[in-house]
């Protein structure tokens, strides 16, 4: 998959100078960072100082250090490694972080005048390491001939890595100022992708396959772990918990749209019917059903609620093609909003206050533990959303279960088929429509559970929190992550819940962006970031290249390359 | 192939009736594709169907597993009737083949025909994600057993290609193993050897004949006719939707009729 | 040998992360300190919740100015000695969601002590148990719903629930009755429809209005919902029109009722079409059209052009070379945001830090008191404003024009 | 029985709204089967082009000759779009899997949305007003003004026009479709593609004359809509092709007179349901969830809808 920019005849005679030029390009980087990037000193932080790095300036010496390690690799020319790539990479993102912070330089400070010396010389760095990527040899990595490291060893490195991510978030959430937290976040993606790219991030890959279990005991830790880095602070973990709904029902829907092949386009309506269930039965002020029940069996009403109206829906619209069962989700999600607002006494029964919602639902409290009460554990303060964070973690664990467990089973290898060909599945004795609305009535239960606690950890329901667009963000968190995928759908909704909150400058911008994000999407890489194999083959129907590479790639998966065929990994597969 | 002999001889009275079509008739708008046909396939009997292009084989197969519904006719699957809902052909025990490939191209040779299991396993949502040792055992038992149909229809090696990457006649064979995953009575193969040579035809062939002789019933639709004269116990020929002829291979390649229908017969278009 | 290699990288990249991690911004740091400009005077911040981007930007750019006005002016006369108040302001994008992230940003920050905001009541339910919470004190220049101030039985037994929150805006309960008083006495109309949006607002000022209304004796001759999402009223005012109504009494905001006063017209119903201050805004008259004349309006406080103190702020705020008008909540916000600054005077006076004032300044805003833009500003036992004064305005050519102030008893 | 006459003025009105924009879903989809999603904005996009004409170049004059003109210039913003937006958002995925223009179409949708907030009142070479909530729509005389009085029964002039609108499209419609070379092309391309394609038809071309065709009538739908609610916004799509899409399916979509008709049936089921619907879930706020339930029950009773179409069934 390497992109040769530079023909072979020049690589050929200016290759050997790659390593040198990727040594002045880290170099330059390195010492950009001692130089003053801006003359204004009240902007990003203070970029005007020289000789004492902070912030962005510390970025970019950590661009140097990388590419001052690559270009010693480059030198020392391993034949097990591929620093080609990862200097392509970490120059390439090194030129867009350089000119993007000149820019926010000039913009900010009104003038390109105000960029001083610090940014340039990182500029020609960057281009120097670009260069140098581009014009030294390709090494074909296999990294299951890396020497094999001992068990442990392999599951240390997973714990390392994870305490390295949970730093990282916790470094990058707080940032508050947008421009530094987008420039970190490009700086993170060159340094991990420079550094990756080499063939490491291969190996990685390879350890991850190898030791599954260890690395998502780890994945949860670190998850559980994160709202101690925030040392009682509630701004960051409010927004965590925002994700984390946003991630559960998105993951929901994503078994409708990624697994079954169905687009919905009314999802929001199965979160909405769950908190207004959760809503009208809670001691709110406000509830109009006199019923209290504890909030177990809440969450058991307002998830078959969701999951009844799932079946009343699909089951008409499942029959006909999928196109009408896009609008006709459209059009119960505007049902669903409509009868929100409306049934408030005036027309219809009052059950949901009309426009006004319902407000002022309590804290959740569950075995004589108070979400609303700060909890001190091991001397850090936990408030009030890390106790909701805590619920929801779970929640999303419990959804991500269904959906893998679903997805490997009977009832996957049926939506698949139905997904390829739902004529030839139906003549092959799967139960198409039945599986659909399996799908369809599943997503919304998980939807409606995901709702009950919404309800609370919001405090209140009103029927423009669930409009239209809500789905479509929804919708755009399986696209933009990868269909059919878990960890797409993190990626996706972390991307559309933590971006809009970080980058609030910008934020006017944030629906325009998104509706171009969609057009090119589905223009140039319809299967998303993070998409399953499967759903990126069916994307790309005619790439005969693509289905031979993701085929090599899966019998490597199934160690059925007789040379690697080793008994003990068979196991840790599966 | 000495099996021809013994397939002669099959074909007397008495033996059980599979499959029975009683008046088949299929009209789109006007157009009448399926007139007034009746079939009957016996256990362990190799039956043909030919006709030329536009005769309305296709059609038929599609009303005998469900695909349409016919305007009249019934058809009885062991006596009992079969509802026009393809779920419920197959559940009954009557499986097919399609004459455009319709394989799951993006799933492996082993999952297409897992999916065949399909109608024959039971584990629900519920089964499936709590795991208990009923759906493991069901799972393990579904993954054997399309193993085993590999391995039967010759494509043992070939467990974890992708369906899209492997070659034409691997496919064709592939959909067959499929078709046996559902556990049919008959099995309804739609142009089995359309675009292969002659070695991988004498190979369909020869499968043909080993799935016949495990006690299924097997109807063929093929315009090879060499191929079909060899391997039917029984030949149908259709032509404009209608039933022209029906006996052994001898009687139907030697009927005039026959012979004209295929000079005159106009080249019409027909597909699922 | 390689598999050496492989654990320095590993290293170099571990090594490096924690650096990264540990380090931190300086320049985030060096922020706060420079704002104090070398006084050793103590930081108080006076937080604003408001949509500051999207449709109703506006509007919250005005409030934000308006509170940022007042603070700059108390600053300069050092009318709290000894403390500096600093303006933090928060988008809401009028979504409960973001308002309650806003919110919960603000009470994390231990400078802060008071809030201005939010411009809606939906949003403003989401963010009164965060900040109750954390026991800052909330001033709304523009929440008119009754029940965040008395609960949700507001009209039988109305209770107390956020101790926290303040508005120095009326409710929908005393604007209704005014109009309904003004119709009904003076413009001497004894039949009339009602139409509301269904909305918090326009609801509460329609069921208001019917109540007063009803009891002076007059009709209400039909009764009416639309959905703001509409843009074609022509099957509501069909059903209205047969019913002979002498004016319409409508609930709600100029987006739809300037087109809904124009499809009225042009349906052929010519009675003059009233609302509360939510229709009160120029863009009214230029979707209502040339036959909006004679459209009402009532607005709290007596019009600007009557106070000094008003001149005082327009003048000030246009001198401030805000880049945004102060709108239809400006000269409430700027009360607001006094009336924070003179509860502040006593809390903050012998407080050591912000966050250990707030509680002080909850107590104290209750006992606030003095002549602001719109009238008197004080507060009642559920934190209301206690400012009663209203006017009537009517569309005259293309503008609004005063036509009765009065006292609402 | 007034009460009666009345609102079937207005579902006339409605419905022939309706019917002019569901016309652009229906010609779309039955050429290529592609629900085009952003329609809606097209008839939006109409609207706006006719009030910038106005502003351009006839700002303050209200003279009915100015009407014309306005059309053409609504006319020529809503076929530009759509056009552009075939060739760049449809035309690369047309042998994709089904979702991938529809959440195309979404992201297209959203994105002249928010285009038209953000930068109908910046753009550089005219002094627009901002967009970013509604825009007063200029009131052309002899179409609005004083509404005629049929006994009980008002009728406004906008609908008069907009009905008017409606049959003289219809009449031009059925001109072009059976008459013409290019909408005979357009007839068999949607009978059988492959075939057209042999005939020496040009495929691509007859699809983005479906789509002209259809943007024209959303166009001439996007002032009708100014003219009868006196303002416009960037909203209006989405609400207006929701239920345009609903006339489609009921009318049987990919059949042109089914649109029609379809629009027609809904609208005065609407205006039918606001006045007769007795209880509290009549009125008006209930009108959109009744056209969205006659959507599903259509779907459920009669997929192929009120006049018949094409098999629906594609998986």
């Amino acid at each position: 998959m390497s992109r040769r920019i530079l023909p072979d005849s020049v690589r050929a005679t200016h290759g050997p100078k790659a390593p040198w030029l990727a040594l002045a390009g880290g170099i330059l980087f390195l010492l950009s960072g001692l130089l003053s990037w801006s003359y204004d000193d009240r902007i990003l932080g203070d970029l005007s100082i020289r000789f004492y790095p902070a912030g962005i300036q510390l970025y970019a010496m950590l661009f140097g250090v990388i590419g001052v390690i690559l270009a010693v690799l480059l030198l020392r020319r391993p034949p097990w490694l591929s620093p080609a790539r990862g200097l392509r990479i970490l120059g390439t993102t090194g030129i867009v972080f350089v000119v993007w912070i000149i820019a926010s330089v000039a913009y900010q400070s009104g003038g390109l005048i105000n960029a001083n010396e610090g940014g340039w010389v990182a500029l020609v760095g960057a281009v120097l390491l670009t260069l140098a990527g581009h014009l030294s040899p390709e090494v074909d990595i296999d990294v299951r001939r890396w020497p094999r490291l001992s068990s442990t060893l392999e599951i240390v490195i997973i714990v390392v890595l994870m305490a390295i991510l949970l730093f990282t978030v916790a470094y990058t959430l707080d940032i508050q100022d947008g421009v530094i937290f987008a420039s970190f976040l490009i700086a993170l993606i060159g340094l991990a992708g420079g550094l990756l790219g080499t063939g490491f991030g291969g190996y990685l890959g390879f350890i991850g396959a190898n030791n599954r279990r260890p690395l998502l005991l780890a994945a949860f830790l670190v998850a559980f772990l994160f709202p101690f880095t925030q040392d009682g602070s509630d701004a960051n973990m409010s927004i965590a918990t925002q994700v984390l709904i946003f991630a559960t029902t998105a993951l929901g829907l994503n078994i409708v749209v990624g697994l079954a092949g169905l687009l919905d386009l009314g999802y929001i309506a199965f979160l909405g019917t769950g908190a207004y269930v959760a809503a009208m039965l809670s001691s709110s002020g406000f509830a109009t059903i006199g019923w209290k029940p504890p909030f177990v069996v809440v969450m058991l009403i307002g998830a078959a609620t969701a999951a009844t109206f799932g079946l009343i829906i699909g089951s008409p619209t499942l029959r006909v093609s999928g196109d009408y069962l896009a609008i006709v989700t459209l059009g119960f999600g505007e049902i669903f909003r409509l009868a929100m607002f409306n049934l408030d006494g005036n027309n219809g029964p009052d059950l949901t206050n009309g426009p006004n919602g319902i407000p002022a639902i309590p804290d959740l409290e569950l075995l004589g533990f108070d979400f609303g009460e700060v909890h001190t554990v091991a001397g850090i303060p936990l408030g009030r959303f890390s106790n909701y964070y805590f619920v929801l973690l779970l929640l999303l664990m419990f959804v991500m279960l269904v959906f893998t467990r679903l997805n490997n089973s009977r009832i996957g290898r049926g939506w698949v088929a139905i997904r390829e060909d739902e004529r030839a599945a139906e003549a092959m004795g799967v139960n198409t429509f039945g599986l659909k609305l399996l799908a369809f009535s599943v997503g919304a239960f998980l939807a409606g559970l995901a709702g009950t606690i919404k309800a609370h950890q919001d405090t209140s329901v009103s029927p423009d929190q669930y409009v239209f667009l809500e789905s479509a963000f929804l919708l755009s968190a399986v696209v933009l992550g990868g269909m059919g995928t878990v960890v797409g759908v993190l990626v996706g909704a972390t991307i559309l819940k933590l971006l809009p909150e970080k980058l609030r400058e910008v934020n006017d911008y944030r629906l325009l962006v998104f509706g171009l994000l969609l057009v090119v999407m589905m223009r140039f890489r319809p299967e998303g970031l993070v998409p399953s194999k499967r759903r990126q083959l069916e994307f790309h129907e005619e790439d005969q290249e693509l289905s031979e590479l993701l085929q090599a790639e899966h019998l490597q998966a199934e160690h059925l390359d007789p040379e690697q065929l080793e008994p003990e990994h068979l196991q840790g597969a599966k | 192939m000495t099996v021809t002999d013994t397939a002669t001889t099959g074909h007397e009275a008495g033996r059980v009736t599979v499959l029975e079509a009683s008046s088949v008739t299929m009209r789109f708008g006007g157009l009448t594709a399926v007139d007034d046909v009746s079939m009957r396939v016996h256990e362990g009997e190799i039956v043909g169907l030919i006709g030329p292009n536009g005769a309305g084989k296709t059609t038929f197969f599609n009303c005998l597993t469900g695909m349409y519904v016919p305007t009249e006719g019934t058809v009885t699957l062991k006596g009992a009737i079969l509802p026009p809902k393809p779920l419920k052909v197959v559940r009954a025990g009557m499986a097919r083949t399609f004459q455009n490939i319709r394989l799951f191209g993006n799933m492996t040779a082993l999952e297409n025909v897992m999916v065949g299991r399909y109608c024959r396993t039971s584990s629900m949502a519920l089964t499936s994600i709590l795991r208990g040792p009923k759906f493991k055992r069901e799972e393990a038992a579904t993954r054997e057993r399309a193993q085993e149909l590999l391995d039967y229809v010759g494509l043992g090696r070939s467990t974890e290609l992708l369906a899209r990457n492997m070659p034409y006649g691997d496919q064709r064979r592939l959909e067959i193993a499929r078709a046996l995953a559902t556990d049919p009575q008959i099995l309804l193969l739609d142009e089995p050897t359309a675009g292969m040579n002659p070695r991988e035809t004498e190979e369909t062939m020869g499968l043909i004949f080993k799935i016949r002789e495990g006690g299924l019933a097997v109807v063929v639709i093929e315009h090879d006719m060499r191929f079909i004269f060899n391997l039917c116990d029984r030949v149908l020929c259709l032509v404009r939707g209608s039933l022209l002829v029906e006996g052994t291979p001898d009687q139907v390649q030697s009927d005039h009729r026959v012979i004209e229908a295929y000079i005159g017969g106009d080249d019409e278009e027909e597909s699922v | 040998m390689p598999q050496r290699s492989v654990v320095a990288v590993g290293a170099s990249l571990l090594v490096a992360s924690l650096a990264l991690a540990g380090c931190g911004t300086r320049g985030g740091e060096d922020e706060g300190d420079t704002g104090g400009a070398g006084s050793e005077n103590k930081v108080a911040k006076i937080g604003v919740i408001a949509p500051l981007s999207g449709d109703l930007a506006a509007l919250g750019k005005g409030i934000s100015n308006s509170v940022d006005l007042a603070l700059k002016q108390a600053n300069e006369s050092q009318a709290i000695p000894g403390w500096t108040l600093e303006l933090a302001a928060e988008d809401d994008q009028a979504t409960p969601d973001v308002g309650k992230n806003a919110a919960t940003k603000l009470a994390s920050d231990k400078d802060v002590v008071a809030v201005v905001g939010t411009l809606n009541s939906s949003v403003a339910q989401s963010v009164q148990p965060v900040l109750a919470a954390a026991n800052i004190t909330q001033v709304s220049p523009a929440n008119t719903n009754p029940a965040l101030t008395q609960g949700a039985n507001f009209a039988t037994a109305p209770e107390r629930t956020y101790p926290t929150y303040f508005r120095t805006c009326t409710t929908d309960s005393i604007q209704g009755p005014f109009a309904a008083r003004y119709l009904f006495e003076k413009a001497g109309i004894k039949e009339i429809a009602t139409v509301h949006d269904k909305k918090t607002y326009g609801q509460g000022l329609v069921d208001a209005f019917t109540q007063e209304y009803t009891k002076l004796g007059g009709k209400i001759v039909a009764a009416e919902t639309i959905n703001p999402d509409d843009d074609k009223y022509d099957a509501v005012i069909s059903k209205i029109k047969p019913s002979n109504p002498k004016a319409v009494y409508y609930g709600g905001e100029y987006p739809q009722a300037g087109p809904f006063s124009q499809q009225m017209k042009a349906a052929g119903l010519n009675v003059p079409l009233m609302g509360g201050d939510g229709i009160y805004s120029g863009e009214f008259i230029k979707l209502a059209g040339a036959t909006s004349n004679g459209d009402l309006a009532t607005a709290i406080g007596a019009p600007t052009e009557e106070l000094a103190s008003a001149k005082a702020f327009v003048e000030a705020y246009e001198a401030g070379g805000y880049a945004d008008p102060y709108e239809a909540y400006g000269a409430y916000s700027y009360d607001a945001a006094n009336a924070i600054i003179n509860a502040l005077k006593v809390s903050l006076a012998d407080a050591d830090s912000a966050e250990a004032a707030r509680q002080a300044t909850v107590e104290a805003m209750s006992k606030v008191s003095f002549d602001g833009v719109t009238g008197k500003v004080a507060f009642d036992e559920y934190g209301d404003t206690t400012s009663r004064v209203l006017t009537v305005y009517g569309v005259e050519g293309d503008a609004w024009k005063p036509v009765s102030t009065e006292e609402f008893k | 029985m007034d009460a009666f006459a009345q609102q079937l003025v207005n579902g006339l009105t409605l419905g022939s709204l309706y019917a002019l924009i569901a016309v652009g879903y229906t010609v779309v989809y039955g050429i290529i089967q592609l629900i085009n999603f952003a329609h809606g904005e097209i008839f939006m996009i109409g609207a706006f082009g006719a009030l910038s004409t106005w502003l351009i170049f006839f700002d303050g004059n209200l003279a009915l000759w100015v009407l014309p003109f306005m059309i053409l210039g609504a006319i020529l913003a809503s076929v530009t779009t759509a056009v552009l937006m075939e060739r760049i958002a449809y035309r690369p995925l047309r042998h994709a899997p089904r979702l991938a223009p529809l959440i195309s179409a979404i992201g297209i949708s959203i994105f002249l949305q928010e285009a038209v907030r953000l930068f109908y009142g910046s753009v550089p070479f005219a002094d627009f007003p901002d967009a970013k909530q509604r825009v007063p729509f200029p009131q052309i005389e002899v179409v609005t003004g004083p509404a005629f009085q049929l006994g009980n029964v008002t009728i406004q002039r906008s609908a008069l026009f907009t009905i008017g609108a409606l049959i003289m499209c219809a009449a031009g419609l059925w001109y072009f479709v059976n008459l013409t070379k290019t909408g005979r092309a357009m007839q068999a391309v949607s009978q059988d593609p492959d075939t057209a394609r042999l005939m020496g038809i040009n495929v691509n071309r007859i699809i983005v004359v479906a789509f002209a065709v259809g943007a024209t009538l959303a166009a001439i739908a996007g002032i009708a809509q100014g003219l009868q609610v006196t303002n416009i916004n960037f909203r209006m799509g989405f609400l207006a092709g929701l239920k345009a899409f609903t006339a489609a399916v009921l009318g049987g979509i990919g059949n042109v007179w089914g649109a029609v008709v379809g629009g027609l049936t809904l609208g005065i089921v609407e205006a039918m349901a606001v006045q007769f619907i007795p209880g509290t879930f009549g009125g008006s706020p209930w009108k959109d969830v009744w056209a969205f339930a006659l959507l599903i029950i259509v779907l459920v009773f009669r997929p192929q809808g009120i006049l018949g179409a094409r098999v629906v069934d594609r998986a």
